[in-house]
């Protein structure tokens, strides 16, 4: 999962080969390896392909609720009776109790970050010019420990670098009403809650 | 129901594991096949059925990969399936050849990991960027590393662990893989250059990571009746546990992996271990990261809650420590093709089984486990071998 | 070894469309029937879970991940085949013998209106090195093979024809069935063509659904159920992959799977011992070479069968009474697990007007279709 | 019944949201492809891997058998000749659409081996394509070839 050149030189460590055998009993092992600079020297034949594989995802009964409320600011959540957990993000079943959930429950836009991260890569595996928080954030009024997947902005990241993040209290800053789509990112991010360190 | 048919490995094999490899997905799967067969004595006409696994095929760019490669894993007009449970494919695929040899149905399986993610551009992370929920997730534009950073640093948080004790698992990893033939990054390195080396996503640095690699591993498992016939040192599956959590990640509390002792908990119960830090000489534990190696003996039982990097800076899981982890040098050391990476971990324990891991070699081991991890933070997969 | 029965099965509609669920809310659906059929909870009596599916036809990587809570299999031993379900069957039944699973639960689904690509995701299942470079939809591979077909069986383009008409017809008496309709020979041959000598009408259309099965051993099934359904004999094969190694006219991976499960069920004359059969089609000219490879006719004489209406649900050896893929829709890696799914009504004597009277063996089987050379066979029965 | 007890009714309320599984791969042709097309790239020679064992000539050339799983390193010249052994006429193209030129698709196998071709056929009227056909095939020049299986344009009649 690393990136590529992880597997390369760098100055500062050491690759060092030494050779022995997988089993005793084995004496050879088989592969061609193959260098970046043989691609592109085309020292070695390719062949290329983009495949066409477009989708339309059908969001369903409880995620089309979820984002029809997303665009009107709200965070909704389901309710199952019987182990009275509130989950978010919302599902017609309760994964323990095996039952359909019983009902909707609005949630607050306000939660507390169980744990983050500080990316300092994009999606792409580019440098980043700003690192970026991302957290699972707990959200108020669903039971507890129920977070949701969401980046976090307003923090000093060196305080984060040190770990003080956690528990802190934040709240959703959305997107204009006439700029939402039903969409998670009508949530721009989340923000330190005034008031609270 | 008591089980009743014992089932062996008799053979293992696996490639280089390298960033990009000339060989196609099939040509590495009869690269490993054959070499395990050939360490077995056997030819592919001594085999009754065959057991795949490999990760996404948005790795290898292969819509239903397992058809694609089913020649070169010798499936040719045989029995044949691929199972898959993300990362922890590698070490489920052993499980389900277990099953298919004591189910009674077959005397002999093999059983092969392959993972090609060279061809993947601009770069193999493209695959993980379609792990996510299509609808909830992925419009955030995860990285993959977001996650596991999310769960190192809940782990780090919960336990009070500083980072300098998890590198010390890149430190001994890489160190073991200086004697593994097929590794990919084995190196000479000090805690230091783990934290100073890149950030990624902090807490995570770039030597905290396993790197891309292209690469394939198999084994062959028999019946007893066959074992007995084809090798003076089979190697017994004497527990096997697999177990799922739930999709809903950002839910779970992700200190600790539960899936992971829940099947561990299934292996040990058919394997009769009762105290697993005492019964396990060595153990292969998954290690695409660093801390996981750490978060994985705990969820194994090898360590209590949070106490795994104690272990580690005492050296017990050192080779010649008391309980030795990864004495291949682990996905750190040797490479992370992910199919094919726990099927290495379980080459690595047969072969440390049965004496033959030349400078690897754990001294006195007759009981080792491989345990694999994977999908959104949620599989634990583990094999209980024994001499 | 142990024996193993079907005790419980649940279905969705099958649908060309279904817009307005998830695949999540689907397999619960399907899950909920079949638990309640089974009178069990599977919070607490199930040991494992197998889903089937593949990553590119849901538009995931890894959909492994995304299956557990709607199965109400969180925290249990749960994995993925990526095969058809009926590989699900085979390998629940596998783990049950091993004594180790007494209790499994196997599903399948297809959300195939999901996709908006679907020649583009199959042509990603090509070889990239020989085959996909040269472009084209790659249902040729299905013109291909029918030509050779009828080529080396004197089979007719109307005895083809004849299979769409039948199991259209009979999808008309099937409430699982999206594709039921009255037509004629002359309607499917005047149909478009599209891979000459493959006509519109002779491709099975996909359709949406999930499917799920229980399955347990002896001692829990007869506890469980009056009417187990009995797994008598399984079997798989897959031949090449590669299509310049292929047999184009015969259908190897049914030859050999076929009597993998018939050695094991005990069966040495498949025409007279088995009552049904629920078989692939998903183009019609496979009905008939899937006939031919089970040994249920002589070679080039599955149209002849078919002409003579023996296939038809009153006839001799009903062929498909559900209607098939080609009249209840093509439902992807959940498409074998249906076929089982008829079966085990039809042998419980559930199937309404589809009932096939007397029906104690039935053989259901599956290929994977283009471009795979994958297929397996199961055998159930009401008796063992 | 048992399952999700409140449903859409309004098809406002269905939501889609839309993606792709899109990325660019670049592949190696492998131990046993980069020979092969190194030869039709330089040379427009066919060449075929040979089974010694099971006797077995595979055209495309393999690494190995597939039957026994021996190492196949016996290359051999197998020319461009061989017969359609199947066909089939597509109407559509690679998304669907009605093709203005319908394809003439087939398995053309290669002389004296067990392996061959899907290729398409040209410079051949539809009406006179059977099976049984000898074609021959037809290379790109040169200049132009790059070691795909393209550098071959398609197979046509023997004359």
């Amino acid at each position: 999962m690393g990136r590529s050149n992880a597997s390369r030189n760098s100055n500062n460590y050491e690759i060092i080969k030494e050779g022995e055998k997988v089993s005793e009993k084995i004496k050879e092992y088989p592969g061609h390896a193959l260098k970046a600079e043989d691609f592109k020297e085309g020292k070695v034949l390719t062949t290329k392909w983009r495949p066409n594989a477009k989708y339309a995802w059908s969001a369903g009964i409880a995620v089309s609720r979820f984002l029809k409320e997303l665009k009107n600011g709200k965070i909704i959540a389901r309710k199952c009776n019987k182990c009275g957990r509130i989950m978010v993000p919302p599902r017609m079943f309760c994964e323990w109790c095996f039952k359909p959930t019983d009902e909707w429950v609005y949630v607050k836009d306000t939660g507390r970050i169980v744990t983050y991260s500080i990316s300092y890569i994009s999606a792409e595996r580019g440098r980043l010019e700003k690192p970026m928080v991302v957290a699972v954030i707990a959200i108020d009024g669903a039971s507890e420990n129920m977070g949701i997947l969401h980046k976090v902005e307003g923090v000093d990241i060196e305080e984060a670098k040190a770990g003080k993040l956690f528990g802190m209290r934040v709240k959703a800053v959305w997107k204009p009403p006439e700029e939402r789509e039903g969409a998670i990112t009508d949530i721009m991010y989340f923000k330190p809650l005034e008031g609270e360190g | 129901m008591l089980i009743k048919k014992r089932v062996a490995v008799v053979g293992a094999g696996m490639t280089l594991f390298r960033r990009r490899m000339l060989e196609t997905g099939r040509e590495m799967c009869w690269e490993a096949a054959k070499m395990a067969l050939d360490s077995a004595g056997l030819t592919l006409k001594d085999i009754d059925c065959v057991v795949l696994g490999t990760a996404p095929d948005a790795f290898d760019g292969q819509h239903m990969k397992g058809e694609y490669l089913l020649d070169g894993a010798g499936a040719w007009r045989k029995p044949y399936v691929r199972v898959y449970v993300g990362g922890g494919t590698g070490v489920f695929v052993p499980i389900a050849g277990w099953w298919h040899v004591a189910s009674g149905l077959f005397d002999t399986c093999l059983v092969i990991g392959e993972e090609k993610m060279s061809p993947c551009h601009p770069h193999p992370q493209y695959a993980f960027s379609t792990i996510w929920d299509p609808i909830l997730t992925r419009p955030l534009e995860p990285n993959l590393i977001w996650i596991f950073a999310l769960e190192m640093h809940r782990y780090m948080h919960k336990y009070g662990i500083k980072k300098e004790d998890i590198a010390l698992v890149a430190v001994k990893n890489k160190r073991n893989a200086l004697d593994h033939p097929c590794a990919q990054i084995p190196a000479k390195i000090t805690v230091e250059d783990v934290l100073n080396s890149e950030v990624l996503v902090w807490p995570v640095q770039r030597l905290d990571i396993s790197p891309v690699s292209d690469g394939a591993a198999a084994v062959v498992l028999c019946s007893e009746d066959v074992a007995k016939k084809v090798t003076d040192s089979p190697v017994w599956i004497d527990g096997v546990g697999w177990c799922l959590d739930s999709t809903y990640w950002t839910n779970r509390e992700l200190a600790y992996p539960k899936y992971v002792e829940y099947a561990a908990r299934m292996a040990y119960k058919m394997a009769g271990i009762h105290n697993p830090p005492k019964e396990i000489d060595v153990a292969e534990v998954y290690d695409p990261f660093d801390y996981k190696e750490l978060h994985h003996m705990e969820g194994l039982q090898l360590a209590r809650k949070g106490e795994a990097p104690k272990l580690t800076k005492e050296g017990v899981t050192q080779r010649d420590g008391d309980l030795p982890i990864n004495p291949s040098g682990g996905l750190l050391g040797v490479g992370n093709p992910i199919g094919a990476a726990g099927m290495m971990k379980v080459c690595e324990i047969f072969w440390q089984l049965r004496g033959e891991a030349g400078k690897r070699q754990v001294p006195d081991a007759r009981t080792g486990l491989a345990q694999a991890w994977g999908d959104l933070m949620q599989v634990g997969t583990v094999i209980i071998m024994r001499s | 070894m142990r024996k193993v029965a079907i005790i419980g099965v649940g279905s969705t509609e099958i649908r060309s469309t279904t817009p307005d669920v998830s695949y999540k809310e689907m397999m619960f659906e399907a899950a909920t029937k079949a638990y309640e059929e089974a009178g069990i909870d599977p919070r607490k009596d199930v040991d494992s879970f197998i889903t089937s599916a593949e990553d590119y036809w849901e538009g995931y990587s890894i959909f492994d991940e995304f299956v557990p809570d709607q199965l109400g299999a969180v925290l249990k031993p749960v994995f993925t085949v990526s095969a058809d379900g009926l590989f699900g069957i085979i390998n629940a039944y596998m783990q049950i013998r091993t004594g180790l699973i007494d209790i499994a639960v196997v599903e399948a689904h297809s959300k195939a209106s999901d996709m908006l690509t679907f020649e583009g995701i199959v042509a990603f299942a090509l070889d990239p090195i020989y085959n996909r470079p040269l472009g084209g939809h790659p249902f040729y591979i299905a013109g291909l093979e029918m030509m050779r077909y009828l080529c080396e069986t004197d089979t007719t383009l109307e005895e083809c024809a004849m299979v769409v008409v039948k199991n259209k017809k009979n999808a008309l008496d099937n409430p699982y069935a999206a594709f039921g309709a009255k037509i004629t020979v002359e309607d499917v041959l005047n149909s478009e063509p599209m891979f000459h000598p493959l006509k519109r009408l002779e491709i099975s259309p996909l359709a949406d659904g999930a499917i799920v099965m229980v399955l347990a051993a002896e001692e829990v099934a007869k506890r469980l159920t009056d009417t187990p359904i009995w797994v008598k004999g399984v079997g798989w094969c897959s031949d090449t992959p590669q299509l310049e190694s292929r047999d184009w006219g015969r259908a190897i991976y049914a030859e050999i799977s076929a009597k993998m499960a018939y050695k094991m069920a005990k069966i040495t004359q498949p025409q007279k011992e088995i009552d049904l059969v629920e078989i692939d089609d998903k183009f019609s000219y496979k009905e008939l070479q899937h006939m031919e490879a089970l040994g249920l006719c002589e070679r080039g004489e599955a149209g002849i069968l078919l002409r003579e209406g023996a296939t038809q649900r009153d006839g001799d050896l009903p062929v498909n009474p559900s209607g098939g893929s080609l009249g209840c829709g093509n439902l992807l890696e959940a498409d074998g697990l249906k076929k089982a799914m008829e079966l085990v009504l039809q042998l419980r004597g559930e199937a309404g007007k589809r009932q096939v009277p007397d029906a104690k063996t039935g053989v259901a089987q599956v290929w994977r279709g283009i471009p795979t050379a994958t297929g397996a066979v199961v055998i159930l029965s009401r008796e063992y | 019944m048992n399952m999700s007890i409140e449903k859409i009714r309004d098809p406002r309320d269905i939501k889609h949201r839309f993606g792709d599984m899109e990325a660019d791969y670049i592949y190696t042709l492998g131990v046993a492809g980069e020979r092969f097309f190194r030869e039709i790239k330089e040379n427009a020679k066919i060449f075929g891997t040979k089974c010694t064992k099971c006797n077995i000539i595979y055209v495309p050339p393999r690494m190995y058998c597939e039957r026994c799983f021996e190492e196949l390193k016996d290359w051999i010249e197998v020319g461009s000749k061989g017969t359609v052994h199947t066909f089939t006429i597509a109407y559509v193209d690679e998304n669907g659409n009605r093709l203005e030129k319908p394809e003439i698709w087939a398995f053309i196998k290669i002389h004296g081996t067990e392996g061959g071709f899907i290729h398409k056929l040209g410079e051949v009227d539809i009406e006179d394509v059977c099976i049984g056909m000898e074609v021959e095939a037809v290379f790109k020049e040169k200049e132009q070839r790059t070691g795909s299986i393209t550098d071959i344009l398609y197979f046509k009649p023997v004359k």
